[in-house]
Formats: C-alpha cells, structure tokens, sequence
C-alpha cells in the first residue's frame, strides 16, 4: 500500500465500501477479526448514544454547550482504533470517537461538557490531551509530544486533530512545517465537515481539498472517505506506521457535520435541508450496519437493544455525576501553580470569610 | 413606535447606520456574514449591503484583523469580529504590532481607522476561554483605545464614535447583558465621546469605578444601600482613561471602589489606585479598594458563581470601605 | 506564457540568462527598450551603492543595524520594475530595490536605517508600506490592500514580499489563504536567499522547494531564478498581470545573502567560504553587466565611473540627513493618535518641565 | 579561577550546568543551536550536548512554545528562546491559553515544566520591535510566572530556579546591561527563589522599587544622594509579587517610587501602588509615585535618549517625593 505516493492534486478519494456496505476496493479492506468488527461498531454505536443523551439532556437544562459528532463517527472511530496504548490523542473538541478508543471514561466526558474541569483529568495512564478550544492550537502540542518521543528514541505515535476551519490558522501551518522539518511521528487528521459553524468550505479555503496542503511540508496527504469505516481504518493503519518509521502524514477526513456546529447553534440560518439530505444516504453507521448484518454479525432487531443499552449506559454515566460535579471553592485556586501564591491564599482566605459572613448575616 | 433595543441590538444598528451613511465601513469575521453572527449582531447587515460590505472569512484571526490593516490603509473603515474575546490572542501580534503603531510608524502618514469588536466577559456559564476580560493587557498598548459600553444607549453612540475615529478602536461587549434589558434609543446615528466616564449615580461620600457587566451589579449592590451615598461612575472607556471624573470624585467623596471582573493583579483597577494616588491623595480618607475577579483562570460553569463579584459582595464591600 | 500551469512539484526554475549572460531561453526573455534595460541596471547599481555606503556608514558609526541586500538586486529590482505606480509594493525590511522602484526616496531610506521614524514617511503619492520588522505580519496587509481594490472594483495590485524564514509563521499561511479565498490581486514574493539569519534552508521546511507553497492555497507558484534580471521581470509582469484578472500568485525567487543578515551579524559563526563560493559566479549584477557590454550599452570602463558616481550621490543624501535626523521630543507624543489624550500630553509637559529644570540647575 | 561573567554568560551558565544536571533540559529557538543565539546565551549548546538536547527552530514563534508546551507534557523541560520580547506576540495565543492553563484545566493531571526566555527593553539603539518591555501583560495571566533578573548572579540562580520549578515561567533578560558589568559567580548550580525580591540598599526614608536594567540607573541615582536615605528594592520576580518586601520597606519608610521602563499607564508601577494602598495605607507619608518610560511606543534611537528614566530623572523625582 504505497500511500506515500497518494497524489492529492488527482482529488480522488479512498473508499473502500461504497454506501451501500458494498465492499468496493477489496485490495484495500483491512484485516479485521469479527471482535474487533464488533468493537468497531460498539464504538460507534456508543458515541452515537452518548451524542444523543447528551443533546436531550441540554435540552433538559442539565447540560451546557454540548458539540455532537453525528456522522463523523466513522472518521472518529477509525482513527482511534489504529492508535495502541501507549500512542498520543491529541483531540480538538469533537472526537468523541477518539477519546472512546483512548479510555477517556464516559462519565468524565460528560462531567466534561457540564462544566467541570475535573472531566478533563483522565487519569495518569491516558495518553489523550484534553479538548483545547482554541482552533488548531493542539496542533503544535502534538509536535512537541512527538518531538519528545523522538529524543527519547520511542516510537510513539501521536494522532492530532482538527476540523476544515482549522486549516485556516497560523498554528496549523506552523506545526505541520516543525513536523515536515524533525520529522516527527504525528498523524494530522482534518475532519473535513464541510463547515466551520456557519461558514461553509469555499470560504475557508481555494485549494483543492485538503489534503493536499501536505505538499507545502512536504509529508503525505490522503483524502477519504470519512464515512467509511473500513477506509478509515485502512489509511489510519498505514499512516500511524508510517509515522512511526518515518514521519509525519496528513489525512483528510471527507466527512459532514449533521448535527448543529454546538446546541447554541441553529444550522438553519446557513444551510438548507438540501444540503443535509445527499448526506443522510452516506450515514457512517447504516453503511457499516449494512455490512455486518451481510456477514451475519449482526440482526436487525439486535439494533434498538443494542442502542438502548448504551443509552442507559451513558445515563447511568450521567446520574454518577450529576450531582457531584460542583466546583469547590478551594479548587478554583488550587491548581494553578505546584504551591499556591500568597495572592491566590489571599483571595481564597477573603471569599471565603466573606461567605461566612454573609452566612451568618443570613442567619 | 419608539426604538427599545437590547445591547446587542443597538451594536447591530449602529453597524447599520453608518454601512448606510458610509459606504466605506464594511464588517466581517467569522460567521458574520450569512449567519449573521454567533451572537446575531451582524444579522441582516449582508441582506441589506450585499456581500462585498459584510461578510464572512476563514477561521483566521490573525488575518482578519491584518487585512483589516491592509483595507484601513486602503480606503475602508472595517469593523471586525473577534468571536470571542478569547479567540483574540492569535491576532494579538497584529494588534500590537501594527494596529496601534501604524500612525506612529509613519508619522502620521498612515493612520488605521479600524474597529475590532469582540463580545467578552463571564457568567453566561460557556466553556473554556468564553469567558475573558483581560482589558488591561490592551489598554496598556500605547496607540490603542479600549471602549466597553453597558448599555444600549451607549454601545450605539460609542460604536459609532469607534467607527468614526481616525484611530484604531478595540471594542468589548459585555456579553452577559447583550440581552440582560432593553432601552430607548434614537433609531438615527449618534456618537457619544470616547475618553468620557459616566456618572451614573451621584453621591459624596463613596465611589465605585465599573464598567461593562459590573455596571447594573453595582447599581443593584447600590440600590440596597440608603445610608451611604455612593456616587457610580461607569467608566465607558478604559484607555485613554478619563481621570478628571474619577479625579473629582474622589475628590469629593474621599473613598474609592473599584469593581471590575478581571483579575486582579494587574488588572485595570490597579491603573485607578495609581491614577487616584497621583491626583487625589490628600482627599483619601480610607484606602482605594478593588473588588474584582480573583488571580485565577475564569472557572468553568460549575464553579463559575464564584467568579464575578456578585451585588451582595459588593455592598459588602461598599459598607466596609464607608466604615473605614 | 501559461505560467499558471507551472508545476513546482517538478522542482524545475525558470532561467532566461545564465550565469555567463547568455540567454538560454529566448521565448521567455522579456521585450525591453534600451532605455528600461539601462533603468533596470542603474536601479540595481544603485542599490548595490546604498548598500556599500551604508555598511561603510555603519563601521564609522554613523549609521545603525543595517540589512545589505548584496546579491538580490535581481530578485528586488526586477520584481518592482513590474510595477505600476498605482501598484503597491509591502516590503518586508530587505527590498531596497524595491524600494528604489517605487519612489522611496534615498535621503528617506537612509534615514530610516539611522533610526528616525520620519525616513517611514515616504509622501503622499508612494504605494509602498513601511518597513515590517515583525516576520511575515505584513503579508496580511497586502491582502488587505487588495481586497479594498477589489471591493472598489479597481485593478491595482499588491506585490508583497517575506523571506524563505518568513515562509514558517502562521500569518505568511494565512494571508496566502485569505487570498485564495477572496482572489485578491495579490504577487507573494518569496526572496529566498536561503538563511533566516543563521538558519539554513533545510531547517526552515521540508517542502520540495518554496515554491510549492502555493499549492495549499490553489494558486499558481513558481519558481524562478532570482539572480537571473530577465527571469525576475519575465515573471513579474506575468505575475502582475495575471494578479491583476485573476487572483493571487506565489513566485520563489531563487537567490542567495551574500553578505551578513545585518551588521549585528557575523556569518562566519554559521556558514563557510564554501557554502558562499558558488555564488559568487551567479551574482546578478555580474551576468547583467556582460549582456549590456555584449549588446553594446555598456562599457567596462564606464561601470567604476558609474559606481563612484552613485555612491558620491547616496553620501550626499546621507550628509543632508545626517544632523536633521534627531527626534524632537513632541514627536515621540504627537502621533499615537490624531488627537493627543491627556495622559499624552501631561508626560510630555512633565518631561519638558523637568529638562527646563534640570538645564536651569545645570546653570 | 574566579567565575567572574556578565549576565550574556550568566545565563548560558544557568542552560549548560542545568543541561548537564538534567537529560531532559532541551534549548531551542531561532539561531539557538548553530550559531548559539544572537546574543550568544546558548552559545556552546549545541557542541557540548548534542543536536538533539540544542537546536535551530523554523521562524515561528508559536510553535516554538506550543511545541514546548507538548515536550512539557512528554517528560521534558524545553528552554526556549523569543529572540526578543517584541516577537513574543505570534506566542501570545499559545502562552495564555495553553502555557499558562494546563495545571488547572487538568486538574493538577498535567503541568508544564518550560522556561520562554527573552532579551527584553530598549536603549540598544536598535530597531522598531526590538525595545519592548510588556512584563505587566504577562503577569496579569493568572498561571504564568514571570522573573527578571539585574544581575549575573541573580540571572543564573534564577533561571534554573525557573528550570526547576514545575511550572511555566517566562523569564526576562535585561538586554541593555547583558554586558554592563561582571559578577563573581559560583560555577556550579545553585538555584535563587523565585517570588523574592531583593533589598538593593537599606534605608528608612524613602523606597525605590525597580527591576531589570533599571536597577543599575536606580543605584546610580541614589549613590549621588547623601541627604535621604533610600532603600531600594530589585523586584527580580513581577508575578507573583514579594508584597510582604514591598509592603515592609514602605511601612519604614512612608514614601514609595516606583521606577520602570515600561509604559506608564497600567503597566507594573500600577498593581505596586495598588497593593501599597491595600496593605501599607496608613504608613504612607506622601503619594506613591512612578516614573516610568512614556505611554508611547519606544522611539527609534534617535529619540530613544527620552524614553528611558535616566539616573538624573530618578534623583530629581527621589527628591521631589522625599520633599513632599
Ligand atoms: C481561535 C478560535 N477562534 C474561534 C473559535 C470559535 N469556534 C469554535 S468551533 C469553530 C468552528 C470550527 O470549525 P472546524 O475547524 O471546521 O471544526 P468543526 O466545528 O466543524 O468540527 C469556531 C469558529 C475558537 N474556538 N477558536
Ligand atoms: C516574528 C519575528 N521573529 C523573529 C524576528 C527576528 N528576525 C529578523 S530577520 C530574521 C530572519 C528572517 O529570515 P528570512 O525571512 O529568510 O529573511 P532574510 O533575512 O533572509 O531576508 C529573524 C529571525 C523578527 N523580526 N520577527
Ligand atoms: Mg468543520
Ligand atoms: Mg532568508
């Protein structure tokens, strides 16, 4: 699989199973047992459900801001999967599939999106950076995790993402120009969907795709096909190897948003129903469905169960912390420095004597 | 039908009225044009001008305020949008760079009559850096001005003062009360002068200095207090501070608070001290005060009721000063 | 001349004269009068006498940091001779020969490098921004520029110039894309001269060639040899006319430092007589100098006579500046803002006050 | 042999002892590596450890530090170099919403280890952008540390205190006296607290705080002074302050002046009146006062003579205030 010389200019896409769960380039089908076929779909399975959970929620009022994932779960999932343990996530906002596969828990991704900072404390064994907010500024710390592994003489990979908006910043540039330069061991992955918020993808940028902004680096650049799994998988397989021995790849993941960009987001402003429709025929899941209940590894009926199951899974998760994620007071001023300033104490020490004085004056 | 318009109303008229009245400003961002906003404070401004005055830009902020320095140069007045005040950072080299040292660099050959507008403040419970106000860092740059207003009256005129101004303007909206209450505006422009506090409240024997979202906390904190007269100045622009008001007051009323939501250390209320030292130290009678955020990054919602100085806090804070 | 089909990939530089003076590409050589050519040299020559005044300047102490351009007056003059008046050159700080082309005064520059903001006053009618110290920052200027002609449906065109450094940093990246997007009649002129300061071209990318760059923008970019005067204007005026239709275009001039990156520079800590030698034979003013005597508009012994004469005219720029430069307090106060604040003013009477104070003690 | 070495060699003494100490102590920058820094402070890196621990970067400052910010995270402690404090800004995104955040927004789960180094102030005669001091900005970003040091000795035990702490600190080189005088330093390691500043001078009639190149020009005023007794404090760290040095020496003296390059309004003159107000009121015997550079952008050198405090302003200002 000579990837390396994938030419992005040519504007073809990798597809390796058509929309109908046909299996259209079979050369390219990765080798995958009927397990991890199955944790494939879980996967994705289970992000859809936290997805939805998460967005009734909001609506409920006990959740905030909320990004959902629907139908990039393929390019979230696939990309993950390729990554072993001891290989670095480095996530922007919506890769919800991603931190699955890298073992950031489901009730710290929720305490995340309800405003706790505890969400973002994975866990001392997870190599998955926190969500970083602003636009492609991730990029850069995947370069440096990856210059590091590199001194050391590790062969650690580091997966980073970003979205088509992405590519428009400076820092994206930036970090793929240091990964070209030390050839480090990173795997930029462009969720290609279609829309930066309201902002659609002729305004972001007048290259071809964006794959091919790998040739300014002078690294690989692959476009596919995001909503197939099992392409996914395939260009995610090679490029982590290929960075591991070589250097850094960049994928473009062709995919669409079909959600709204956040739930303080109404896509309606900037999009029709048109240009959602051609997309819900291409959905990630129903082509892989299609696929597994070809071969037998899955029933219709198991569907609804299945995903019932993880819903209940994922609220479960939620009532876990609920009611335990307030902030404490002491925890705002806490982990700002290894010993606290005498300025943080100060402050500390003054809001809270405020409080019991106002406590007291309430009594 | 009279014109009763919410704070981010009155930012998207004022916008209005002078892509009306000149066809030189034009505004742009990220999701300005079409969507007319994140926000909504640009909506309708593309329907009405077309595309080629408002419009929308890759996700860039470097470049949208850099080329704002490129068509200042050449002929237009642009308005652009910072999505968020925390989104502003990677245009900070342009900012100051070039933004404020144009007309200095050429001595006056080139000037940059340019607004960059940015929504900024806590307490709408956002995620990660949706919630700064780090107006001091900005008012420190030499050549810039810093206006933040706190009401639909004075966002319009003072926007259109921004946009008027040969100068180049950093604009905060204090996007906790874009829609926090509505007021009577005249439906025609207006500027109001940039440089000048408002006493909003008179009184003599204490003052509070605020601005932004801080302005109708003080007033509620104010509104319970009977027995100590406060006089509330809403200081409107930040830089070039004006020192007379704060001056005269102090002089009057010999006591001093200042709240704002920024951290503290460093932050503005530390230039007022510094300012109220230098011009009115033998009228103290207790030492100037700051009530503000604390020294630490803006919590995220589930501790973020901690953060801003509340209207409790501060008449607290206003009767311990008067008791000194 | 289909230059927008120009494939960088291919590595291949455009050549019309080499380093003999033959030319070795006659359908590219570019239709120029006797007396252009003659513009063409004397503008170079002159620069290259700015230049040596300068550095001589510097050694007595009479003159500050100075960046010498030795070696890339092809690349500067041939790029601003393509130029229409009402074209706009944005320089980044090493583009004297461009500068020449568009009208900025000698007095005025020299006084700029003596360090007085007055030289960055250039007149009313000059299309040239000042100096850009901070790399790369300007190219967003010039984009802006150019989508303020294009909104005003005017042709003028913006030609803008960074360094192979000034290739790395996010703003060159973003304003490329931001011309893409919005087709602005924008030239982006890469010098590379191949040091960023000490950094070597291998340090500073990994791409094929510069070149190349333009390709993530979806504009043509083309490499061009920029010793060779014939190329550098060949180029250009397609370059400027194409930007002038159509949209934005990336030319790599091809070229080499010979001399330090600033007098506060000493090479010798990073580059060898070796890594200079080759170039020596390919310096444009060399190879120009035997067209023009082969072609008769030149004598060798005219060349001393007309370097002497250049030099003599830059000294006396020089000494009409040199006792006029010092900067009068007001100015450090009057021109932040069209209207001095009150902060403004009261440090420049305090100060005032205070010198008239201390000249009275010192009675 | 005595060590004796300007504040240039202090702080490449401070990067090759720590280098030696600790494998993973990296050094990386703009002509850092080859050519061992403009100003030579990494000189000898690159031979002595190797390519990999002292490198050459591509021109772009955000990714230097935003890739220090992933080596951080990766189980290093990269040094890295703005070659001056003027080219910080295309850093600034990548400094206050990563560099300074990670500790909280993890929770205490991930902490940076890194140093941004940078040469910083004017009076070098040099170009625009190549005379800034902008410390105030930096240190009212609540997770940054930022140090100053006057001294070779000060400048090498603090910066691999700066090395050594946990996390990110920015740390400042007074560039116009890097090869003012020389010191005797030990050779070895040694590490000076970072949030201490440093009494210069004893005295009980009048405070002078300052910090970087000014300290010397402060030393300078005060040695023609014999009629007032003046204390003079070298701030060395601007956040987090030593208010308990400051606050001490005014409750002494009764009369504080604050000496600073920077920009006068809201720069770090500021926040030191403002926290004498707050803690040492009742002791002051006459305004707190600053002198500091203008509240302009600093002058090409042909006027850069103005810009900064020289020592005869300062005494001039020492007597005024102790005549008050
Ligand atoms: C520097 C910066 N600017 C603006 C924003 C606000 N913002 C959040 S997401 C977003 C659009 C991102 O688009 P894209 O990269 O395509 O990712 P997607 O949302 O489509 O997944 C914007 C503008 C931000 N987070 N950071
Ligand atoms: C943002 C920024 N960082 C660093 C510098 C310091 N600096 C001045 S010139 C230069 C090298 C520029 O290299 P290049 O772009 O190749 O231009 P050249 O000097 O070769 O003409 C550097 C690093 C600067 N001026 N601006
Ligand atoms: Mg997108
Ligand atoms: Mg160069």
């Amino acid at each position: 699989m000579q990837f390396e010389k994938f030419n992005p200019l040519e504007d073809e896409m990798i597809q390796v199973m058509d929309e109908t769960g046909e299996i259209v380039d079979p050369d390219l089908l990765p080798e995958l047992s009927d397990e991890e076929l199955l944790k494939l779909y879980h996967t994705m399975r289970r992000s859809r459900a936290i997805d939805s959970v998460a967005l009734n929620l909001q609506r409920q009022g006990r959740m905030l801001t909320y990004a959902p994932n629907l139908g990039q779960e393929a390019a979230q999932v696939g990309t993950g999967f390729a990554l072993k343990e001891t290989d670095w996530g480095v996530p922007a906002f919506r890769e919800l599939g991603m931190w699955l596969s890298k073992g950031w828990t489901v009730d710290k991704i929720l305490q995340y999106w309800y405003g706790s900072e505890w969400g973002s404390h994975h866990g001392d064994d997870i190599r998955l950076l926190p969500v970083s907010v602003p636009i492609s500024s991730q990029y850069q710390h995947a370069v440096g995790i990856g210059m590091a592994t590199r001194l050391r003489g590790e062969k650690d990979v580091v997966m980073a993402y970003t979205g088509d908006g992405g590519t428009s910043q400076g820092d994206f540039h930036e970090a793929l120009n240091f990964a070209g330069v030390y050839k480090t061991p990173t795997v930029f992955v462009i969720q290609n969907n279609q829309y930066a918020i309201s902002v659609p993808r002729v305004m972001q940028t007048a290259s071809k795709n964006y794959a091919v902004k790998a040739l300014a680096y002078g690294m690989p650049g692959i476009l596919v096909d995001g909503n197939d799994i099992f392409a996914m998988v395939a260009i995610s397989r090679w490029a982590v190897e290929y960075a591991r021995e070589n250097g850094p790849v960049l994928i473009e993941a062709y995919t669409f948003r079909m959600g709204a960009h956040t739930t303080s987001d109404d896509p309606t402003k900037y999009r029709t129903d048109e240009d959602v429709e051609p997309w819900i025929a291409k959905d990630p899941m129903i082509r892989f469905e299609k696929y597994l209940i070809n071969k037998g590894l899955l029933k219709e009926d198991e569907i609804e169960p299945l995903i019932e199951q993880f819903e209940d899974e994922v609220m479960a998760a939620y009532r876990s912390i609920e009611h335990s994620s307030d902030t404490e007071i002491d925890e705002i001023f806490k982990y700002h420095y290894a010993e606290m300033t005498p300025q943080l104490q100060d402050q500390l020490d003054e809001y809270l004597a405020y409080l019991k004085g106002a406590d007291s004056n309430a009594q | 039908m009279p014109n009763k318009i919410n704070i981010v109303q009155a930012v998207q008229q004022a916008l209005q009225n002078e892509m009306a009245l000149d066809p030189t400003v034009v505004v742009y961002g990220e999701d300005v044009g079409v969507e007319g906003g994140v926000f909504r404070a640009t909506v309708g401004l593309q329907q009405e001008f077309g595309e080629d005055r408002s419009f929308d830009t890759p996700l860039a902020e470097s470049a949208i305020v850099g080329s704002a320095v490129g068509m200042a140069i050449n002929g237009f007045k642009p308005v652009v949008e910072m999505q968020f005040m925390g989104f502003i950072y990677p245009a900070f080299n342009q900012i100051i760079s070039h933004v404020a040292r144009y007309r200095n660099r050429t001595r006056g050959q080139r000037h940059l009559p340019m607004v960059i507008r940015a929504p900024y403040g806590g307490g709408i419970r956002a995620l990660e850096h949706h919630s700064e106000s780090t107006e001091a860092m900005f008012a420190h740059i030499p050549g810039l001005k810093v206006v933040i207003p706190s009401t639909p009256y004075d966002a319009k005129g003072l926007l259109i003062a921004a946009i008027r101004d040969p100068d180049p303007v950093l604009f905060l909206e204090p996007k906790r009360i874009y829609r926090a209450f509505r007021q009577e505006v005249p439906e025609e422009a207006y500027t109001l002068p940039i440089g000048k506090a408002k006493i909003v409240k008179e009184g003599d024997e204490l003052t509070v200095v605020t601005w932004g979202a801080m302005v109708p906390d003080v007033q509620k904190a104010v509104s319970n207090i009977d027995d100590i007269s406060v006089e509330v100045i809403d200081l409107r622009t930040i830089s070039p501070m004006d020192r007379e008001t704060i001056v005269a007051s102090v002089e009057k009323t010999g006591r001093i608070l200042i709240v704002h939501e920024a951290a503290k250390s460093f932050g503005a209320g530390a230039e007022i001290m510094a300012i109220v030292n230098e011009k009115a130290f033998l009228s103290l009678e207790a030492p100037p005060t700051r009530l503000t955020g604390f020294d630490t990054i803006f919590p995220l919602p589930r501790g973020e009721e901690h953060y801003i100085p509340t209207p409790a806090r501060i008449e607290a804070k206003i009767r311990e000063l008067a008791a000194y």
